[in-house]
């Protein structure tokens, strides 16, 4: 190799990221601006979308061997945690850990407001469907609706890893725009009376059943659909160090630096995917468009069977909290109280809410594992396919004594 | 495409019903749990605020929850300093 | 693939966990809520024994891909720490920040009591032998009786890594129920007068010597039994961060939540081993029974050389400081205070059963030490085999590159 | 096998450390030894040399299996995050998150005293090749002279891993030996007036600028110099985490905990590879030389610049805070603050010198970043070496099977 | 070798201009983005430790922010305890 | 089974005999470090609790900590608060 001036010069102007620009890699940046616009400013999620979009912004410097697939890559590296489903159940431990299933084991009936809202995440499946998205990619833009990050990194990696980017960039942006997409449709569904229904006061729950649900929870609904074990099985495992109260230690660790630790690795390895080839297509924007509908849809679900049990208790559900059921903790809860303090300042929904609020978390695993009943098993092939990537590079090792092998039988 | 929307409205509508039946088992088995094993009130707490006494030996708890915190944080002995003037409201 | 809602319904009610729910399955489940019922309630150990039930749980559930043999799993990924002998020594290293060997330095010859306790562990070696395990398998089960989780995890990991499931619930089991177990033999094997010896305060210890100390353990120790360096190493670099008096930021972490983070991997991946496959066997039941065995005898090997130490002191000795020899810090040593005070109520024991308890961690790794030279290089072909197993899935593409090879030739 | 008390007993003293002790091993345990005693008592950068030491000590105890490169070892497991380049980025996270680059914001030009101290880098490059070594090691020991541990680690993991060990002790030592160096230099090319400059206050910054700051380093300094990016962008990323005032949760964790396990690993890791083969060669040597005169010049270029730029701004600039460029942070800014107070007691350099000591990490990662781009892609091939020595252990499995084919097929 | 040296030399001298090239345009982007952006002083807070009344809202911020690390670290309501006598200074 | 139990045997013996030389040379190494360095009683603390201002000299020492680690929490410097009434036990 040459070290004159001339040669050293030429090659560090070719080496440049500005020789191997191309339109996609500046489009990507300024998405990746926009997103750190949206988290730091407009406070889109921004623990999630800040690093999402760092990520963006690194995998998109040309030459930089940032992007998920520059193996041997630093965030390429990371991404195999999303690849292989580590760092969403381990997200999924620490929301346990943080999360007080009380109001649900108060008025188990929200539930089914978690139920109904998932008719968003069926709607968009349709939709995604018509739209020209086969079965799998239809699951994994459905469950959109379910308002609820992990599950969508989780289910898209599973079933559609090439819309990955799209799809949690989607999750991840509508959960923050909650509280504009609900009222609306709050508001044109239920009657001013409705909306100032104020709820009876919810019976305490004993510390054993807090302690005993989250077994339950896990023994019932993973032995239905075992395939969303990983996910639903870490967020229980979570909420029993929280409320078991003799893991304080793995509860801290749990609900504080670990999930902070993991959310950091898996921001940026969802942002190391959005690379030109990736995000820049029609998909996306279909994606995005599917994705208001889902919300939308989930919301309206929610408010009508909010409906339902108002008629069928007698009155006694304010059918706001309906629209709580699609996920989105805490926020979609605060616009319930939000909307039914608007109608009567001294109506206070916030409690009730959250009932269905979480209930929606486990209603959006639940409709997950029916994915990955119906769907999971047909790409494990594909799933084959990913693991021999991660550590395919011995192969040409192997190859390459192959090769020697039959050079030295042909003579 | 006429085909695979129907397909997918044949899982939506199979899903929802698990995704209902599934919930709905849960609903019986909490409100199974919650029969058994119901909410019993913590006895009664002694009375507070009434006289200086009662209160103190409350706010001593807190005072010590505190001390505690702070000597894990000073790394030094509990015993090595004291809190005072944190009032219960 | 037909997505007829008959063909859906059916796969959903095949994929389901009951449709495979074996009764192995089932008793293992109920094992789960047991182990979870003790930590939660009896207080076994939960910090270890909670996340052990519900990995148990959790890999029990049929199809849910978490046993620890679920290659592609979520907790088959934990496995592989203990499998490559990881997480123990990084637990080792927490255990270390946090442990204080100033009353070892103080009193060193209570060395001995540590080393006399680890009588348990030969007796129960021999046990097993006679109830027919080979030596491997014996020397994890005796080991038991050192009463140590993560020496007990690393040395069953790599002689008999089939009995990994019962050797760490036997032991993490028994180390709870040090309370119940020991004072009985206590009492037995000690007269009242003795039990009422009241010991000389401890010297103070100079700080350079606590620092020097474990610099010089890791030099005497590994370099005469080189096999438990990862072990006795990490423990003793835990320490070094916590006397040098230099490096509070890596000690607090190491005590808190690196601790609590490898606490929570490693307790999923021993769960993930209790299959019903691995674990419903007649030789659980053996290993429950000789790990009862090695506690008792430990306790008894610590009180009797306590009584030696007495009588060859003049009576300076209390024998009840002996049995706080098997280690499991810091609840043998309270059970010396325990017994102490019920004989005499101002007899204050608790920091000199420190000195044998923290010795009987060493001790124990010392065994290990001993085991890992007689045993370790015998076991180097499987350990060979266990690393292959992990990227073992590269191997298919070989094979399927060499059989085109072959084919190629043939022609 | 035999388990006679015979021959049990031979394999225990034939399996002592003692038995394969050589004299390279017994030295390096004393070089451990003195690394230790410098971090614990003369405080040389105890957070990375106390982890280093004993990572020595541990590899060089025979037989442990600890060195970098005992596959299936421990620390060889730490290792793969120095060798892939995954642990120092993530340092540098933390690094970033710990950096307030306000001085700097407020005195841009500082960036000038940042580049500046490069001198030391090239000097000693020069130098290293007079000394025979050949261009990628020549560049790897040059690094030194940037005073940024992670920096040289990251380059000389990826240019001359076979330096590595000596490399970053040197870094870190004369990092700590910043006070110690660099006062004797600095008050030999300044005059006693220079020194006594009083610089005016710092103009305060908006909190906008601080936020936009790491996003427009990152897209103008990694779009120049792709190669820099794992490294430039995680430090601008974990700045973001601090300034965006949107990510509280990951920055505390980025600077706390995370950046501690990380520091644990990757020290240990670096500690791992200083064994006799790869310390105790005259190479050692050169580079402690190399490393030394790396610091010197570094700080005379400072300096001097220093001096430039106090003529060309009418002596508004105290040269003193040039000597700050060369990083080392925030030690080489308290030197400044040092010799200028010791000139005149009412000089309070401190936050000047902060400039150009956060200017001297930007500095020293744009340099690695010229490295990279220049001989980055040349030692493609050995990376891909060196991947293949990760996960080599297949290879044997697939060899096997090779010549089983072989076997095969002579028949 | 003296090939190898002159190699050096002439890399060290581009690596230098390559490194000024590349802070001297972050010097100019960081001096544009202090213009476009510029320090806004925060508006004066309200005159302080003139009167009881102002400091005591100003200490309710520090009485509450510290109530609220406790209430973190001893796993209890900030409802449940007060701190009282922080004095500003 | 007879001969592996003897095996068992003699490597249990063998093993305890190992775990006593290990741990005695550990011993005699202690008490040589004890000896080469022993402990030195720090100088005598200044007289406490005697004199209102030698207590406060040490009572600020613990306001100084405390505030510190509410400041590390608050995200506000040090300087902007201060804590009374922490009173030596
Ligand atoms: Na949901
Ligand atoms: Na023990
Ligand atoms: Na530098």
């Amino acid at each position: 190799m040459e070290f004159s001036f001339g040669a050293s010069a030429t090659k560090i102007i070719t080496t440049t990221g500005f020789s191997s620009l191309e339109g996609g890699d500046a489009i990507m940046l300024v998405v990746a601006c926009i997103l750190l616009y949206l988290a730091i400013w407009k406070k889109f999620e921004p623990l999630l979308l800040l690093p999402i979009g760092f990520g963006c912004l690194l995998a998109n410097i040309p030459m930089s061997m940032m992007a998920s697939t520059d193996t041997g890559g630093l965030l390429n590296f990371f991404y195999q945690g999303v690849k292989h489903e580590i760092l969403p159940p381990l997200v999924f431990m620490g929301v346990g850990a943080l999360t007080d299933f009380g109001p649900l084991l108060a008025n188990p009936a929200t539930l089914l407001l978690g139920a109904a809202a998932q008719i968003g995440v069926y709607v968009t499946l349709i939709g995604a469907v018509y739209l020209g998205f086969n079965m799998h990619e239809a699951s994994a833009i459905g469950i959109i609706g379910g308002a609820d990050g992990p599950t969508s990194i989780f289910i898209a990696s599973k079933l559609a890893p090439h819309l990955l980017a799209p799809i949690a960039v989607a999750a991840y942006s509508y959960m923050s725009l909650v509280p504009l997409i609900q009222p609306p449709i709050m508001k044109f569904l239920t009657t001013e009376k409705e909306r100032k229904i104020k709820m009876e006061q919810l019976q305490p729950i004993s510390q054993t059943v807090k302690i005993v649900f989250p077994v339950v929870v896990t023994i019932v609904c993973c032995l239905m659909l075992p395939g969303v074990t990983p996910l639903l099985g870490m967020l229980m495992l979570g909420n029993l160090f929280r409320e078991s109260g003799v893991t304080a230690r793995l509860h801290e660790t749990a609900e504080t630096h670990l999930i902070n630790i993991v959310t950091i690795l898996l921001a940026l390895a969802v942002g190391s995917s959005m690379t030109a080839d990736s995000f820049l297509r029609i998909e996306t924007l279909k994606i995005i468009v599917l994705g208001l509908l889902a919300f939308s849809i989930a919301t309206a679900g929610g408010v009508i069977f909010g409906k339902i049990m108002c008629k069928m208790t007698g009155g006694r559900v304010n059918p706001l909290i309906g629209s709580a059921g699609v996920s989105a903790v805490p926020m979609a809860a605060r616009v319930s109280q939000k909307v039914g303090s608007d109608a009567d300042s001294s109506n206070f929904l916030l409690m009730h809410a959250m009932g269905p609020n979480v209930a929606g978390v486990i209603g959006s695993a639940v409709a997950a594992g029916v994915f990955i009943s119906l769907f999971g098993d047909t790409v494990a092939p594909e799933t084959h396919a990913a693991i021999a990537d991660v550590i395919g590079t011995v192969e040409p090792g192997a190859k390459a004594a192959i090769s020697q092998v039959v050079e030295a039988l042909k003579h | 495409m006429e085909a695979s929307i129907s397909a997918a409205a044949s899982v939506s509508v199979l899903a929802m019903a698990v995704i209902f039946a599934v919930l709905v088992i849960l609903i019986f088995t909490i409100q199974a749990l919650v029969k058994l094993m119901p909410y019993k009130a913590p006895p009664p707490a002694p009375p507070r605020l009434q006289t200086a006494a009662s209160e103190n030996s409350d706010q001593d708890d807190h005072v010590a929850a505190i001390t505690a915190t702070l000597a894990m944080h000073m790394g030094k002995s509990p015993s090595e300093f004291r809190i005072v003037n944190i009032s219960q409201r």
